[in-house]
């Protein structure tokens, strides 16, 4: 039985606050409530980087996730009206849960194959909430320069793709409107 | 003998004995608050107190767990007591502007109205549209709290009194104001009114459009001092010697305004704006519901001027009187300086249009704000040569208010803002009457 | 809500912006106006028919109630009619007197235009409240000599219903002492105040020909450019004797006709001081039959209001009442061009337009 | 005890529950939805391995779990935008974001 310490009981409140909702995605029929269980979620997980000892994770985690990209889901679900507000499953619903299932089962196996609670950390566990950002920033500016480049070429491609892509179809819409006039 | 009959004759006698006790009353508040503010000085010796009290009679983490919960408990009093008295204030001082008395019917000056309008709105019904998605419409109210009192957890009121003294304190704040977008976004879908749709997505195009300057203006905050955490910001800033507001002003600038945007004040209270769309996203919450969100407004106002005191206007240093006064009550004196003056914009300005306020944003405040972040990340690095920042700190701090200046008047000029200047749109007086013949002899007034 | 979907709102008849009960039902597409429809009727009191059963006098609170705003204004363009009908000479100093009161009401029916005006650009009642601040001292003033603050029924068929008091006089002259610098302070607060510039400049612009067509009048018709004003074209009640000023605006947007009210303000001052100094002394109203009886016939009496050209179309039968009374009310015709202003903008902008224009729904409906 | 383990069952929940979402659902947006979760479920497996790998041999060595994060919440944020003009896309061409009606090249 697990010992009943804060930590502890943080931690079981955080993986309630990121399964639960994960869960109710899955079961709840509209779109827009799924969303706000969506965002639960992204603050559960948030919860459990800062159990990690990776808080400025977790803040990026509440910034990029519950902060912009659950806006961007909204956009999505604002511009595509009426019929995209159910949530209902696919004919594919018994094929998923099966799928599910198997990957969990087969994951729960490989975990309790090994003993893992032996690891307890020999680098960050000492670090608990020490200044973890300025070693990010060196690594990111360092050893991962490339990777970080490539990362800000990333989003400058998905800025312009994104525009590009609704862009071709909006010109017709001028042009509709211009039309009806 | 007469002396004394005049003196204290009827009337006279009250007016003398009231003047003789609000002087004893003014005097014993001095010598009071003296003493007061000596004991509580330093408020950390108290939760220190508390915490080796519990240690001594249970574990560490019961010890932990019971200050933390007493800390947080301080904060949300702390927030409680800011949205009551802050309404009182808003609504006596805004009644100044507007010459007119204020609340002043309940309790001595109206100090008790917050209390009779919360039991009034507790009352009142709360009415769900027959329409509504009942589940999503009854949670943003309450959910809206959350982040408006997480956030005040990293604000520095003192030295080692910060309820949150975390590394990423700025990133934090940023993080979990930024939630209040899809809140105010489900309580405008959620009403089903096309007002509240409207008001809830403007509150989203104007957050997502301005969040860039407010993180670049604290992105200039964070090179400059290193870090990001709100203490040692407000420590950098009394070692240099220097009001990070003073030396960089154009980040101080978008900062507020950009932080008006976010938190609904005017001028940039479109989101909410009375005369267009009635109250925007919370038109159909009635009775506590639309007061939590008034009331979230409020606080969230009291907020920004508890940041940019910490970030910019030096936190609880204020020329060496930090000594004799406690540190916490300066950083108090600060913060309410800048909600007068946001009630100050509030009774003075009319409001942007949405289009104006988006073109401000992507085009003004933006492409400037990065020109001064460049501009701020060189001279730190000239700064970080030298041992000891000096003068040389005072000689950028001169270059950066030029450099605001000079920023306002070009991009006014290449925007054209001096189209309309006001001697040029006199109106002017007709010399004859008659119609599209007569407009020939208009001549110009004086 | 895709970007090709219109939508239907409803803006009224409880809305903050539509300055009483009136309705907009507005088809929108984001936050541009594609289409737009004007329901009025909600204020509806029937004041054209009612005045068939009452006398002449007995119809005169019914026009304080039309332009609820104008009362003092709109009993002189009734009580002239009537004169005109029944060939009643009222006194000079009634005259005189109906030009001091009349001109006090355009003066604070102004400032609570331009109050809502600024209200509606979206100032936190602060401008709203410093124009009551005056127009509370012309109420003061209303109040002081008949009784009443708003619904005045001060103007009588053949004069004025009282002289003023004797402490009328040096409070009218303190207020006239004072009122130039207030309206240069409120200036100062607004016409140079750059969001409200950028509010209401080259918003719902009117060209001269759109609002001689539309038949406007009053500062909404002077704020397009056009210099025409009744007081100078159809003197009344001898105001060709007075000198002032038509202020005209240059584009015809909802700045101009902001910039015009001030400047009539200032005007009407003006007025106002020329016939304090000219106050004949004498009767303040001629002996008339209680129950009038006008010879047979038919009179359309036009009076510049502060919101434009307010006329009186009454017909007698040579009975006690007439006939048949209508009211050319100018915020009903200074409204029809709203829809023409509005679509294609955005929802802020029609709004400002429309708190420009300065309607009064008691007018409108009747 | 509250270590690897238990960091590792929720990523493989949350992952799991991912793929069902992935699967499982008619709309576009839902599938989107369950990608993020997916992406959630490899970050908390990447900073728990991080915070209890032993076999780093310094700190900066550990923080690459961080930093691969990082990485992943930028590509996270671009495909989201990406997604959603896919999905205003689709819903334009074809008037529905059913993933199942969805099957026509042109």
């Amino acid at each position: 039985m697990i010992e009943l310490t804060a930590y502890n009981f943080s931690f079981i409140m955080m993986t309630l606050i990121t399964i639960l909702p994960a869960l109710g995605i899955a079961f709840v029929n509209s779109l827009m409530r799924s969303l706000l269980l969506l965002i639960l979620s992204f603050i559960g997980v948030a919860g459990l980087f800062v159990l990690l000892s990776a808080d400025f994770i977790a803040i990026a985690q509440l910034l990029i996730y519950a902060g912009s990209i659950s806006i961007l889901l909204l956009f999505a679900v604002m511009l595509t009206p009426e019929i995209s507000i159910n949530n209902e499953n696919s004919k594919y619903f018994l094929l998923a849960s099966l799928g599910a299932i198997l990957f969990l089962y087969l994951m729960i196996l490989l975990i309790t194959i090994f003993d893992l609670n032996q690891l307890t950390g020999n680098a960050l566990n000492k670090l608990d909430f020490d200044n973890t950002i300025e070693q990010i920033g060196t690594l990111l500016l360092g050893k991962y320069i490339i990777a970080f480049e490539l990362a800000s070429v990333l989003l400058l491609f998905a800025l312009i793709g994104a525009i590009s892509i609704v862009r071709s179809s909006e010109s017709d819409f001028d042009v509709k409107i211009k039309d009806s006039k | 003998m007469s002396f004394f009959n005049q003196v204290f004759k009827g009337p006279q006698l009250a007016y003398y004995f009231k003047k003789i006790s609000i002087a004893v009353f003014i005097f014993i508040v001095i010598v009071a608050g003296y003493f007061f503010s000596q004991l509580f000085f330093d408020l950390s010796k108290f939760s220190q107190f508390i915490f080796d009290f519990v240690l001594q009679r249970s574990n560490y983490n019961f010890a932990y767990f019971t200050s933390s919960i007493i800390g947080a408990l301080g904060i949300i009093s702390f927030v409680g007591l800011v949205l009551l008295v802050g309404s009182w204030v808003e609504r006596r001082v805004i009644a100044k502007f507007q010459i007119r008395v204020g609340p002043n019917r309940v309790g001595p000056f109206g100090l008790l109205q917050p209390i009779a309008d919360a039991i009034k709105l507790m009352q009142k019904e709360v009415l769900v549209p027959a329409i509504a998605d009942k589940t999503l419409f009854l949670i943003p109210p309450v959910a809206i709290f959350l982040p408006a009192i997480l956030a005040w957890g990293p604000i520095p009121w003192a030295p080692n009194m910060s309820y949150l003294n975390i590394n990423v304190g700025i990133l934090y704040v940023f993080a979990v104001s930024s939630l209040t977008v899809p809140i105010i976004f489900f309580a405008g879908w959620s009403s089903m009114n096309h007002y509240a749709l409207l008001g809830s997505m403007r509150t989203v195009a104007m957050m997502v459009s301005y969040e860039i300057p407010i993180s670049l203006s604290l992105l200039s905050v964070a090179i400059i001092t290193g870090t990001l955490n709100f203490s040692e910001i407000v420590l950098w800033q009394s070692t240099n010697s220097i009001w990070l507001g003073l030396f960089m002003p154009f980040s101080l600038f978008t900062f507020f305004f950009a932080s008006t945007a976010e938190i609904n004040r005017t001028p940039n209270d479109i989101a909410e704006a009375e005369s267009e769309i009635v109250a925007g996203y919370h038109i159909e919450y009635s009775g506590m519901k639309a007061g939590l969100f008034m009331a979230v407004e409020l606080g969230n106002a009291v907020l920004l001027g508890a940041l940019v005191t910490s970030l910019f206007l030096n936190g609880w240093f204020l020329f060496g009187i930090e000594k004799f006064v406690p540190p916490y009550i300066i950083f108090i004196g600060k913060t309410v300086a800048i909600y007068l003056l946001l009630i100050w914009l509030r009774a003075t300005f009319p409001r942007f249009r949405l289009d104006q306020l988006m073109n401000f944003a992507w085009k003004t405040l933006i492409p400037v704000s990065i020109i001064n972040f460049f501009v701020i990340a060189i001279e730190v690095t000239i700064l970080n040569q030298f041992q000891s920042t000096g003068i040389l700190i005072y000689i950028f701090a001169l270059f950066n208010i030029f450099l605001f200046l000079g920023l306002i008047v070009v991009w006014s000029k290449i925007f054209s803002v001096d189209k309309f200047q006001p001697e040029k749109i006199q109106p002017k007086f007709a010399g004859e009457i008659g119609g599209l013949e007569a407009m020939k002899g208009v001549k110009s007034v004086d | 809500m895709t970007v090709e979907e219109q939508y239907e709102l409803n803006i009224g008849p409880q809305h903050p912006s539509t300055h009483g009960v009136f309705r907009i039902k507005v088809a929108m597409n984001g936050e541009t106006i594609e289409d737009l429809d004007m329901i009025v009727g909600y204020l509806h009191r029937s004041m054209e028919k009612l005045s068939e059963e009452r006398t002449f006098t007995q119809n005169i609170p019914f026009t304080d109630r039309a332009d609820y705003l104008a009362a003092m204004s709109n009993n002189l363009g009734y009580c002239l009619a009537i004169e005109k009908l029944a060939n009643v000479i009222p006194p000079q100093r009634a005259t005189v007197l109906r030009v001091i009161f009349a001109e006090l009401q355009r003066i604070a029916s102004h400032a609570m235009a331009n109050g809502t005006l600024v209200s509606d650009a979206g100032a936190w009642q602060t401008p709203l409240l410093y124009m009551f601040r005056e127009r509370e001292k012309i109420l003061d003033l209303f109040e002081m000599t008949c009784g009443a603050r708003l619904t005045t029924n001060y103007m009588r068929i053949g004069g004025v219903a009282f002289e003023p008091p004797d402490e009328f006089y040096p409070l009218l002259n303190e207020l006239l002492g004072e009122l130039p610098d207030k309206v240069d302070e409120y200036m100062d607060l607004l016409s140079t105040n750059e969001i409200f510039i950028a509010r209401t400049k080259e918003v719902g612009i009117i060209s001269p020909e759109d609002a001689i067509n539309a038949s406007l009048s009053g500062p909404a018709l002077r704020g397009s450019g056009v210099p025409w004003d009744l007081r100078k074209a159809e003197p009344y009640c001898d105001y060709e004797n007075y000198s002032f000023d038509v202020p005209v605006g240059n584009t015809g947007d909802s700045y101009d006709r902001f910039m015009v009210r001030m400047f009539e303000v200032k005007e009407s001052i003006k007025i106002i001081k020329q016939a304090l100094n000219e106050l004949p002394s004498g009767m303040h109203k001629t002996q008339i039959p209680l129950a009038l009886r006008p010879e047979p016939g038919q009179v359309y009496y036009r009076t510049e209001g502060p919101r434009g050209e307010l006329g009186y179309f009454v017909i007698s039968d040579g009975g006690p009442a007439p006939y048949r009374m209508h009211i050319r009310a100018p915020s009903l015709i200074n409204l029809s061009l709203l829809k023409q202003l509005a679509v294609g903008s955005s929802l802020p902008d029609a709004v400002v337009t429309l708190g420009s224009i300065d309607i009064v729904v008691g007018e409108i409906d009747r | 005890m509250i270590g690897l383990e238990a960091y590792l069952i929720v990523s493989s929940l949350l992952f799991a529950i991912g793929i069902f979402i992935c699967i499982g659902k008619r709309n576009l947006i839902s599938v989107v939805m369950g990608i993020e979760l997916l992406l959630n479920a490899v970050n908390i497996a990447a900073i728990s391995f991080s915070r209890y790998g032993s076999g780093f041999s310094d700190q900066s060595d550990a923080l690459a779990g961080h930093v691969l994060v990082i990485f992943i919440l930028t590509v996270a944020a671009a495909e989201a935008a990406i997604a959603l003009a896919l999905c205003v896309l689709v819903y334009r061409h074809f008037n529905t974001i059913n993933v199942s009606d969805v099957n026509q090249l042109g």
